[in-house]
């Protein structure tokens, strides 16, 4: 069997369930495929790892991805498993936003690492400083769970659909406590979860194949995993080293992921491409890319996957 | 020439002197024929060991200077010439003169940053953290109640990794620098402590009965006797302290931050691959750190100028 | 004590006054290999104002009694009491100057910074502190050193800084654990001299450890001879000698048979 | 164990403390959630829901006690995958993570202790060494590990060493300093008296190493080893952060990312009660061996 | 050197062999406030199997002089060879055993061990050290005390440890820094007796630091007085007393005569 390292991007979660799922059900290895997966982490850039020579392919959202390439990283996306973006922007209703026109005078919190882009990119179209002046908002980096905004830290924080929102329920307030801005509903979702290697490794033919015959045992684990949530969560808690994730969570969480990778077949739509180009080119003074990148995407692999 | 010869037993200076031919033209070769490049950086490497060597064996102020200065460049040569021969992706490591470009272009991200993490967080926690920790000491030293109770707890405390307590502190203290002061004084405090405390006991019976037969009171002997011969310990705390308090800082915001300092932005420009930021700040911390480091051991020179390993 | 330093001349021994009482005194270490029996017995009485010398082999005990009586060690048996109370309440009332073996001096502090060292713990004024430190240092022939630090010196210089520190304020007892024994003979009867005219200046009581048979005679109302293993008394010697004693008087008959009964004493110790 | 009643006492004012910050520092919450439900909350119930909140700002000791008690024998014993029922520790509990970080811990106190030996003995006799090595290795140390650990793990596992190792090798950065200028203080500690003794023995370098200075040093050398092994325990534990692959510090990090307070905190605890065993047994060798060498008075 | 050590009776001093030249010996010291002249224009020869002592008023440069003998410190000035070789080179040679003036011992070692160690130092077999760590004890009067550690010992009993030390190996020259300080009379004379006898069976090379003259008088074949500030050399003595000397030589006409000198000298130094 030919080997294979994916990066994740993040902790083992259902998040990532469909390749899980591929390697439990065995559809890697009918692909003749010995696939690991490496779990990502806090400070683990997966573009470095790829780099590195560590991995072969991984899971990265665009604009970051983007940002990497600009700063001399020749990485290109090979599939898009997810069709739409699960982030949100939440808010504390008794803070008394209601809109983005309320944003000015408040404390909006995010990941960085790359995460900041999308909410920068929308703060720029808004108009908004986001240096803390008037008239505008202030930024706050927060860290990757949402006691800051439970402990009114920030008065927003980034959220995705499919875990933070749910811990802010968890932890005891209800959707009527809550505001939130879905990125999709305003217009300024960027591409997240797309699969990504060298152009290095894409001019290599035979790995080439391995990746054909990696995005498609991929997808397979996808749709099984779309098809049977809690199986696939099951699956997804089994792999997990660390052992804190809990089933009721990640059955939710495999439940909402499902709603976002159920429009893609694996190809990404360039017109989904565009649109995030377009959201980061826009982003004003400070724009996370200068220019409109050529190359940073290619049907070759879905389009012989998929076949 | 005194017992330095001791000091410095001369094997090591010998072996690079008589063999100095043979044995680094054997290294070069033998790594030259697994890999040339290979072979050029050994070359480079023996051949600044060689004069480093040589500057050392003048005891001047200026080769006190010269030796680590030249070693560091040697370091930084060494380190181009990989980057260079291998191709390494600047992603991963980028080259010293890449760090330096970004270094020269913006200076005031590197200044803010310094001020928020050095100035702010790590000064405050390393002041409040060593007087804390000299004062608690003092306060316990007459009761061997509490230093029995205390140390191994406080022992404990101290074992708390940073990596948990820097999000608890964030939580309490929110994320402005007072987070971090707070962190820096959790990590620094016992190693201070436990310093202190032994210093407080180092004195010699002789030098304690000459006390007592003044009948010198406690704050006499505390003042006259021992804390002067605490200092070398308490000097020893103060060092190791130093470091503490700045990777305690830069760490900490790692967990939260306003969006500057040097941890946020390593923290975060990873995630951007703008790694020659990154090692921007690292530089910077390094130099700062040392700087800080060399300061407070200038100031023991002079205050412990009396013990055997300052007289040399 | 006021009244009595001022009066210059004889010295002002009150034989009458018992300063240094001890009975039975035992004094055991317990140290790795068994217990070590430094003191057994010891019977000694010293009155105001008597100078007392304290000689025997090495090993003896002559150290341990003198830091019993400044009580810094606690014997293990018998009773010991300074000017009526315990050794430790006196050493509250500042009775001691001590001069120890080993010149003990703190390296972080010059010469003059050690000397000075008890009178800022006593409380003496700037003035004062300057002036005593001066003063002993020209007794002690170290004027001029006042600015070095212990490493410094010469062994016997070290030797006399502590003997410095030890006269620079005014205790009522003054114990010495050889305090010239790094020292050559002319500096050693100089000092001897100027010991023996500080005692009858001042009528302190002077507990005085010693290896030399003559110095101990020169100086001495009391010559306490001690044998080891365990240590103990083995003689005390009234001296016959006049309290003025001009250094020849060394040739003297009294001295001589004096030092005679001391050599013996200490053969018959080294025999033991 | 006459330090036991200290001990005792000093760990109660602190249990004390802590409850009294545990609901001054929760009470906001519970503050807040009576407001949005609306109801009006009495003191003593106030009190109780703040010692038993799911995302404590401080858990209660109690909490975090239940939950070490639940993560480590409870998960075993019971668990689905413990070693009970599956013959194997369970991922769950903390003796598993806790045996992960010890042996990262351990192996990297070896290499940092034994490599920070040899870089005192080279800066103590070799005058190069000494003028040119010292500041780096204090630079070194200036550098936040935290920063670079992802990236040694990266560069180390491209060239295709993982697994323990990368992690092994920052709990050594981290415990080589302390060694290294402990034992610089302690191979120069002889006085000038001791080393003329040898000179005039004409002793070589290596006698005046095995009979005078390392003697000398071995009260210095235990006081670093003291410290070297917690710096090896948060190196070893720095290194588990990056990758999610078990290890007390994973645990950690995996709690603060679902919000788990008590698991942060039995963490945390897990750590500090390895890190106070370990430098607890370093201090039982140490008293040994200066016992025997008579230096211990 | 071998077969002299067997041959006893008579010393084996052939004053032909210089051991030690020194011609013009300076010794600066730069301290905090100022140079200290610690030695000034030093010349003195000595040959081979000589008892030389030393002797001048504390801080006169004594051990500073034999420091440079044994290269512990470099001179300044002048020149200085031992057995014809530069200082370092006899060290290195192994040619001296040295007493310091204070006792130094290992703290982590017992008496007996630290008596070993220059014995493991120079590589001796195991027996040869058991057998010579007894001899010295017993030669010392430490015999029992083996096991101790320094600080269960009494300050004339480290001293003694320390020569111990120093007379356990087999070095032709033997420096000794004010070695019996700490002794009492009986001992005293009786280490003196010891070290004679030793030196006749020997033909070591003593150069001996001492403050006080009987025992100069008594032990030496060449008497060097020095004087301080800057220390130099004032007056050297050969000695017309027999190789073969009783205790009871002190009470004869020259021993007297020749103490004189070494008083008037001393004296002279110390008025200078
Ligand atoms: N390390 C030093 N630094 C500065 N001055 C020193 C040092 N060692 C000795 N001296 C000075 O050198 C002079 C001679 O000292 P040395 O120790 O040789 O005297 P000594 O004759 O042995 O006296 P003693 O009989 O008291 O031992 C003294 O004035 C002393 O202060
Ligand atoms: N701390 C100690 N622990 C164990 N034994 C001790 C201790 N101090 C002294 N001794 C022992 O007690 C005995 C008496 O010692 P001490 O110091 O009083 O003798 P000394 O008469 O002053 O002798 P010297 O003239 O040599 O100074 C000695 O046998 C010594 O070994
Ligand atoms: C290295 C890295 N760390 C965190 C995130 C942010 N993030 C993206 S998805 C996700 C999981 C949500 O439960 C989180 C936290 C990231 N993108 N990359
Ligand atoms: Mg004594
Ligand atoms: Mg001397």
């Amino acid at each position: 069997a030919d080997d294979l390292t994916l990066q994740l991007k993040w902790v083992t979660q259902a998040q990532f369930a469909g390749y899980y799922v591929a390697l439990e059900e065995g559809f890697y290895e009918d692909e003749d495929l010995n696939v690991t997966i490496k779990p990502g982490g806090p400070d683990i850039a997966p573009v470095q790892v790829l780099l590195g020579g560590a991995a072969d392919v991984m899971v990265d959202w665009l604009p970051s991805a983007l940002a990497a390439r600009e700063n001399g990283a020749p990485i290109v996306n090979i599939a898009q498993p997810f069709k739409s973006s699960g982030l949100m922007l939440t808010c504390l209703k008794e803070h008394g936003i209601e809109s983005p026109e309320d944003f000015p005078g408040h404390t909006l919190g995010t990941w960085f690492f790359g995460n900041e882009l999308p909410l920068y990119s929308w703060m720029s179209k808004l108009g908004y400083a986001t240096d803390g002046s008037e008239g505008g908002v202030t930024i706050q980096k927060i860290n990757f769970n949402v006691d800051p905004l439970l402990q009114k830290q920030v008065e927003c924080a980034t959220t995705m659909t499919y875990n933070e929102y749910w811990q802010v329920i968890d932890a005891g307030l209800t959707e009527d406590d809550l505001v939130v801005f879905k990125y999709e509903d305003q217009g300024i979702s960027t591409l997240e979860d797309g699969l990504y290697t060298t152009e290095e490794n894409l001019a290599d033919p035979e790995m080439v194949d391995k990746l054909t015959r990696f995005v498609r045992a991929s997808m397979k684990g996808w749709k099984y995993a779309e098809e049977n949530p809690d199986a696939a969560a099951e699956i997804v808690l089994d792999y997990d080293d660390t052992g804190a994730q809990t089933e009721a969570h990640q059955k939710r969480m495999m439940s909402e992921v499902a709603k976002l990778t159920a429009g893609s077949n694996g190809a990404l739509d360039p017109a989904d491409f565009d649109r995030t180009v377009d959201v980061l080119l826009s982003s004003g003074a400070d724009p996370v890319i200068t220019s409109k990148p050529e190359g940073a995407w290619t049907h070759e692999i879905t389009d012989a996957a998929l076949n | 020439m005194s017992y330095r010869d001791l000091k410095y037993g001369r094997t090591a200076d010998m072996l690079l002197r008589m063999d100095g031919i043979f044995l680094p033209i054997a290294c070069v070769v033998s790594a030259g024929w697994i890999d040339p490049s290979l072979g050029m950086i050994v070359a480079v490497w023996l051949g600044a060991w060689w004069v480093n060597a040589w500057i050392a064996s003048y005891d001047m102020s200026i080769t006190r200077l010269a030796a680590p200065v030249l070693f560091g460049a040697t370091l930084l040569v060494l380190w181009e010439m990989a980057v260079r021969l291998y191709n390494i992706p600047s992603v991963i490591l980028p080259a010293p003169s890449a760090i330096a470009a970004r270094m020269a272009a913006s200076p005031d991200i590197l200044w803010a940053d310094l001020v928020q993490t050095v100035f702010k967080g790590a000064l405050s926690g390393y002041l409040i953290g060593c007087g804390a920790a000299v004062l608690t000491a003092i306060a316990i030293d007459r009761s061997p109640f509490l230093q029995r109770g205390l140390l191994p707890v406080g022992n404990f405390v101290a074992a708390l990794p940073i990596v948990g307590v820097a999000p608890i502190m964030v939580m309490w203290f929110n994320f402005g620098w007072e987070s971090k002061a707070a962190v820096v004084v959790i990590m620094i405090f016992f190693p201070m402590l436990v310093n202190t405390v032994e210093g407080l006991k180092a004195t010699e019976a002789m030098q304690r009965d000459l006390m007592k037969t003044y009948s010198a009171g406690y704050w006499q002997t505390l003042f006259k006797l021992r804390l002067p011969a605490a200092m070398p310990f308490i000097f020893n705390g103060l060092k190791i302290t130093t470091t503490l308090a700045l990777i305690g800082a830069i760490v900490a915001e790692f967990f939260g931050s306003p969006v500057l300092g040097m941890g946020f932005r390593i923290s975060t420009s990873i995630g951007l691959l703008e790694l020659e930021l990154v090692w921007a700040e690292i530089v910077v911390a390094a130099v700062v750190g040392s700087m800080f480091y060399g300061g407070v051991a200038l100031l023991e020179r002079m205050v412990t100028f009396w013990h055997p390993s300052q007289r040399g | 004590m006021g009244a009595l330093r001022d009066v210059t001349g004889e010295p002002m021994t009150q034989m009458g006054e018992t300063v240094v009482a001890a009975s039975g005194v035992d004094l055991t270490f317990e140290t790795n290999d068994g217990p070590v029996h430094a003191l057994k017995g010891v019977d000694l009485e010293i009155g105001k104002g008597e100078f007392v010398s304290f000689i025997g082999p090495s090993g003896c005990g002559k150290t341990t009694f003198l830091r019993c009586i400044a009580a810094l060690e606690t014997p293990t048996g018998g009773t010991l009491t300074v000017n009526g109370m315990s050794p430790d309440e006196a050493r509250r009332a500042r009775a001691y100057g001590y001069v120890f073996q080993a010149a003990g001096l703190y390296p972080w502090r010059t010469i003059g910074g050690n000397i000075r060292l008890p009178l800022e713990i006593m409380g003496y004024d700037k003035a004062a502190q300057a002036e005593r430190v001066a003063r002993v240092l020209e007794l002690v022939d170290l004027a001029g050193f006042e600015k070095k630090y212990p490493w410094q010196l010469s062994g016997g210089m070290q030797q006399r800084a502590s003997i410095a520190r030890a006269l620079a304020f005014d205790a009522d007892i003054l114990l010495m654990d050889e305090p010239f024994g790094a020292l050559d003979e002319i500096v050693r009867d100089h000092l001897n001299e100027q010991l023996l005219a500080l005692w009858a200046r001042t009528g302190k009581t002077i507990g005085f450890v010693t290896h030399s048979i003559p110095e101990a005679v020169y100086l001495s109302t009391k010559i306490v001879v001690m044998s080891p293993r365990p240590g103990r008394i083995t003689d005390v010697i009234e001296s016959p000698l006049p309290k003025e004693r001009p250094l020849d008087i060394r040739d003297s008959k009294e001295f001589i048979e004096v030092a005679h009964r001391v050599r013996e004493g200490l053969r018959a110790g080294h025999e033991a | 164990m006459r330090n036991l009643g200290p001990i005792l006492t000093v760990v109660a004012a602190i249990v004390v403390i802590w409850y009294a910050g545990a609901v001054g520092l929760n009470a906001a919450w519970s503050k807040d959630q009576a407001a949005r439900a609306g109801v009006e909350l009495s003191f003593g119930e106030m009190v109780s829901q703040t010692l038993s909140q799911d995302r404590p700002k401080l858990p209660a000791p109690h909490q975090v006690a239940v939950e070490l008690w639940q993560s480590t024998w409870v998960e075993e014993t019971q668990g689905r995958r413990g070693l009970v029922r599956s013959g194997s520790l369970s991922n769950r509990s903390l003796v598993y993570h806790g045996w992960l970080t010890l042996s990262a811990t351990l192996l990297g106190f070896a290499i940092g202790t034994g490599a920070g030996v040899l870089l005192a003995v080279g800066i103590v006799y070799n005058r190069a060494m000494d003028m040119s090595v010292m500041p780096w290795a204090i630079a070194s140390q200036t550098i936040p590990i935290l920063a670079i650990a992802p990236m040694i793990i990266v560069v180390l596992n491209s060239i295709g060493i993982s697994g323990l190792l990368p992690k092994a090798i920052i709990s050594a950065y981290l415990s080589f300093f302390p060694v290294v200028v402990g034992m610089v203080k302690g191979l120069r500690s002889p006085d000038a008296m001791q080393l003329d003794l040898l000179r005039t023995y004409s002793a070589s370098g290596g006698q005046a190493f095995w009979k005078l200075r390392l003697p000398a040093s071995m009260p210095y050398f235990f006081a670093s080893l003291k410290v070297a092994i917690a710096a090896s325990l948060v190196g070893a534990i720095v290194g588990e952060l990056p990758v999610q692959q078990g290890g007390l510090g994973a645990r950690l990090l995996a709690g603060s990312y679902y919000g788990q307070t008590a698991q942060i905190w039995a963490a945390l605890f897990a750590a500090a009660a390895l890190a106070a065993v370990l430098v607890g047994i370093v201090g039982v060798i140490q008293r040994r061996t200066l016992t025997r060498m008579g230096m211990a008075r």
